[in-house]
């Protein structure tokens, strides 16, 4: 069988021009990599939105990394201060990955 | 009305109506790429035909003088009778003197339909207005925090900002080909504009109103704020430019930028800089409010003013 | 062949090859919000040279006879020679009754060709003849059932969709402008109209064929249908063209939507208010066979029709 | 260590002119919010699909609920009578998310 | 209370010119279906990304399957030999879901 | 320097400067599939003029030979002066014998703005060029390898490209248009077109620099074959133009075939075909060095080559 590892995923929800900060607080978790989709619509207390807007100030993405326990621990802590001002909704879990080395 | 005007009030009944209409985000991407790349280009070639002389200088000034100062002249009036806190009047303030390209485009093609022909190097005071304003508004926001200012990231986002830089690039590559050299272009650039300003006010007006139906942040007094910086901010745009001596036309034009709100570069500068700034109440302040005021009301208020003040300054 | 049927031909060809050949969902959007608007631009100029007199009421009025009744013509058809269980008849009935934007503007755009000219105001029948269909779809489908026949969400939906509200205001906008006040926008909304029309239908042609290679729903009797349908329609329409004394080209116009078929606004109000229906059935025949059938046959075909028809009521 | 708490996360594949639908039940099932991202193209059943339509009718999403578990339940059970008519699918699991009060 | 069933989650992070291939496998390992979107950027090894790209080639893609785990073992095992050659990650986690006879 | 060359600097500039400019993905895809139907079209009308002769086979006997055996040549450099293992080379030289449309649609405009037109049925050299380089690459890398040479599904995907099906349909529509069938789309297709190409090329410039800057795997050995590569295949396409017997446009269109790499249908084989080879290296040489090479300088180099040496051969 296919041999994998237990890592934790971290999925966190963040308006668009905010993911370059988030990616360098990976970085600086010894997070090795990052991946990135635009969601499209939502609500929440903030209302409906949708993505129909010029600036893209308001866009939101889906910011995805996978860490071995240490770090996700080390980005989560880096997390916590923006979690109110950068209004960020913030999924951990666990998933198995091959190879694991990489993360 | 023209055309343009008449799109974008279809747009906002649609929203109204809560129709299902939508230009989709990367359609209304490409058509502002266009009508910047358009508009810079018609500045250039004009340019290259009139020359430069000291007034592009002088305009310039006034334009950045307009763009850093705006804001703190309206964040008091914001904290005050708005009643918002300092870092929200800063992230608003940052948007009132800051410019809207559409305003300016729409403004530029509603005059040059009835001769009324601003200077060509209005571009560049356009790209010049935009950045001076987000300083202002960090300063008034974080006016006694310990951090720094902003981050070095900042202004170089702000600098190379992909409006400025398609805008000025533009406006270089016309004075560089000239007249002769844009025939080959002026038919997509020139004679398709028009057309393709409507669809795109179609879109802000979809979006402007759909804007200011979501909004839960904004109130009656901001919403009349939303109003009042507008006429305020234009005819301090209009007397500037009487004073330094523009023709008519760049006058109301000057007066139009001054009178118009930033939606596209200071959100995405603030939502960096000032993430804890309710990003639906300055969208809701300068798009749903200030640009449809501008658009149908504005753009002919400052004229008339223009050619009203222009020639007091001639005569003096 | 015209230019716009020679691309639709080349884009079923190219996805009959399995070509990877693909216009972007967003591009296509684009584009045909641009048809729309060019279109009832188009109606509007022509209606504010031409006035409006009876013509457009009966026109109107046969359209929405036509729309809301042929679906209950062809839902027996299709429950007994086509199999279908009440919901699949009602949900594919309502397609039939409805009109698809981009049949009527290449229509339109084919006969225009040829000086054929039809009144400017078939824009508003193709708008009235949009939604009527989608209640009667209801109806058949739900006779008997215990709940309400439609949601109030459906109505606001289906009467502001933004085809219709896009159609009717540029139309409206047409009648504003008139002829002077078009001219701005002229070279955007008439110069390049058959050209965007061409990128259009190659996506079309397409879509079109690549539905109906990936359907799985789609039996014999039911293609048979997807021909028959726009046959009998579209005869109706002519008729009901004549009758109501319209000109030859409107007359042939009002076939052509008869014989069309929606794949834009009823695929998503039946998703909506029939979610058991087989979405894959009905895009199969309403796109996958009914779309290329009056591009390419049943354009050429009502217009002979209405050509011979017309003259016996001026005779009358 | 940042504080985590376990609540429900809930997926649905679901047709565009759905989602609407979806959004009142899962507010009505007292959910805070959700969050949207269109997907390009899959396979089932009915057989390949990728976006390339008009209408936009067959145009799929998926449709993602944070919740706690009552109303996770609650939600699922409001979803009951659609699964078949609307052809949903439907994934459930757990996960860890920072300011748990708000969902 | 709704019924649901535990299954496997697969989710591969693939270049688009892959992703028939994937879907190859899958259906060849049993599995159903698979659901598919674009995802807009990321960083790695590789550097950073964005989607700004003409031809597609490096373009990449969410591919989400869900099977039961003797199926999602043999996905998983077809998938192997490609891992290092097509730059795979795989991403697999335990979910619950309802009409879980189709997969 | 031509509006489309400015504006290709201007992306470049901007990428370089770290701006955000960025044209959409879907909107790029939407410009380039207009580029191709408009430069397929304008060659199947001028066919329809000038009429088909022997050159044509010529041209495509010239133009399949250049595309197979440029990799077989760039192979053994990229291998040994490159320091490629054998995958990499293969699947680097494969862009190499392959063509670039966008290099191509940019010669033809230049040149004919002065007047220097090349033979309409170039399209089909240029469709013809897409494709047999990708075999070429399938053999040198798996030469020794025990597998097959490429999937079945691979072949069918490289004929039925989207690009090379766009090219050859528009082609054959002109064709069968010829110039009066072609009057009313040629406002779109023809008159906006240099203007087009500037907004692509734009685009072009902010991904090509943003290529070079973003890559880590181009050393500067393999930078400099980016640059000599197109100088070696450009002069060998000329060669061979000249001794088919072209006249010089069609000739210095010839050369710059041969001298473009691919960056849109091989990369996407070569991902599929050759998974292990690195995307970021091709990418990098293609569409950073050896576009941006051709599109400023190798366009007017080639024509000079051209003027030079066709008299030579007619002399002959
Ligand atoms: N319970 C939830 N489940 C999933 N997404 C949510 C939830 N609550 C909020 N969101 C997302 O987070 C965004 C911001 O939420 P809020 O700050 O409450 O307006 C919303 O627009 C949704 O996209
Ligand atoms: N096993 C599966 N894993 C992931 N997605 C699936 C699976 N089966 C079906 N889907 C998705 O659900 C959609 C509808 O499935 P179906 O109703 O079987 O045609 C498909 O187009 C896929 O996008
Ligand atoms: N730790 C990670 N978490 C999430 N995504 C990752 C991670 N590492 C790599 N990726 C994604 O996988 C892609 C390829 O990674 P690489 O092969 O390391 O360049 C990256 O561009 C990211 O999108
Ligand atoms: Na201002
Ligand atoms: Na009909
Ligand atoms: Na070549």
């Amino acid at each position: 069988m296919t041999e994998m590892t237990r890592r934790e995923r971290i999925e966190v929800l963040v308006d668009a021009p905010l993911v370059r900060k988030l990616a360098e607080l990976a970085q600086e978790a010894g997070i090795t990599g990052h991946t990135l989709w635009r969601v499209t619509g939502g609500s929440g207390t903030g209302g409906v939105w949708s993505e129909d807007l010029l600036s893209g100030a308001t866009a939101k993405c889906l910011f995805l990394v996978i860490a071995n326990a240490e770090r996700a621990d080390a980005f989560m802590a880096a997390l916590e201060p923006l979690l109110d001002s950068h209004q960020l909704i913030v999924m951990r879990s666990a998933v198995d990955v091959v190879r694991a080395a990489r993360f | 009305m023209s055309p343009p005007v008449l799109f974008f009030v279809l747009g906002a009944l649609a929203a109204a109506a809560r129709s299902d209409l939508a230009v989709p985000e990367t359609v209304a991407k490409g058509l502002s790429l266009y009508l910047m790349a358009a508009i810079g280009l018609k500045g250039g070639v004009e340019v290259s035909r009139a020359g430069i002389d000291g007034q592009l200088g002088l305009a310039l000034l006034a334009g950045v003088v307009l763009s850093f100062s705006i804001p703190f002249l309206v964040a008091p009036v914001l904290r005050r009778f708005g009643r918002l806190d300092r870092v929200n009047a800063g992230a608003v303030a940052a948007h009132y003197g800051s410019v809207s390209v559409v305003t300016f485009v729409t403004a530029n093609q509603i005059y040059a339909g009835s001769g009324f022909l601003a200077a060509g190097f209005m571009v560049a005071v356009l790209a010049a207005m935009e950045t001076p304003a987000i300083l202002s508004g960090l300063i008034i926001a974080r006016r006694e925090g310990g951090g720094r200012l902003f981050e070095p990231r900042l202004l170089h986002e702000v600098a190379f900002n992909g409006s400025v830089v398609l805008l000025l690039g533009s406006f270089a590559i016309g004075m560089l080909l000239g007249e002769d050299g844009y025939q080959p272009i002026l038919p997509l650039f020139t004679t398709g504009f028009t057309g393709v300003l409507c669809l795109f006010l179609l879109d802000m007006g979809l979006i402007a109103m759909r804007r200011l139906m979501q909004t839960r942040a904004l109130t009656v007094r901001l919403a009349m704020l939303g109003v009042v910086f507008p006429l305020v901010n234009g005819t301090l745009g209009v007397v500037a430019g009487v004073l330094v001596g523009l023709d008519a036309p760049s006058v109301a034009v000057l007066g139009v930028l001054a009178a118009s709100a930033s939606y596209i570069a200071v959100p995405a500068a603030m939502r960096l800089s000032l993430p804890q700034a309710d990003a639906g109440l300055y969208l809701a302040m300068s798009l749903g409010v200030t640009f449809p005021f501008n658009i149908v009301l504005g753009i002919p208020l400052f004229r008339g003013l223009a050619e009203a003040l222009t020639p007091l300054m001639g005569a003096a």
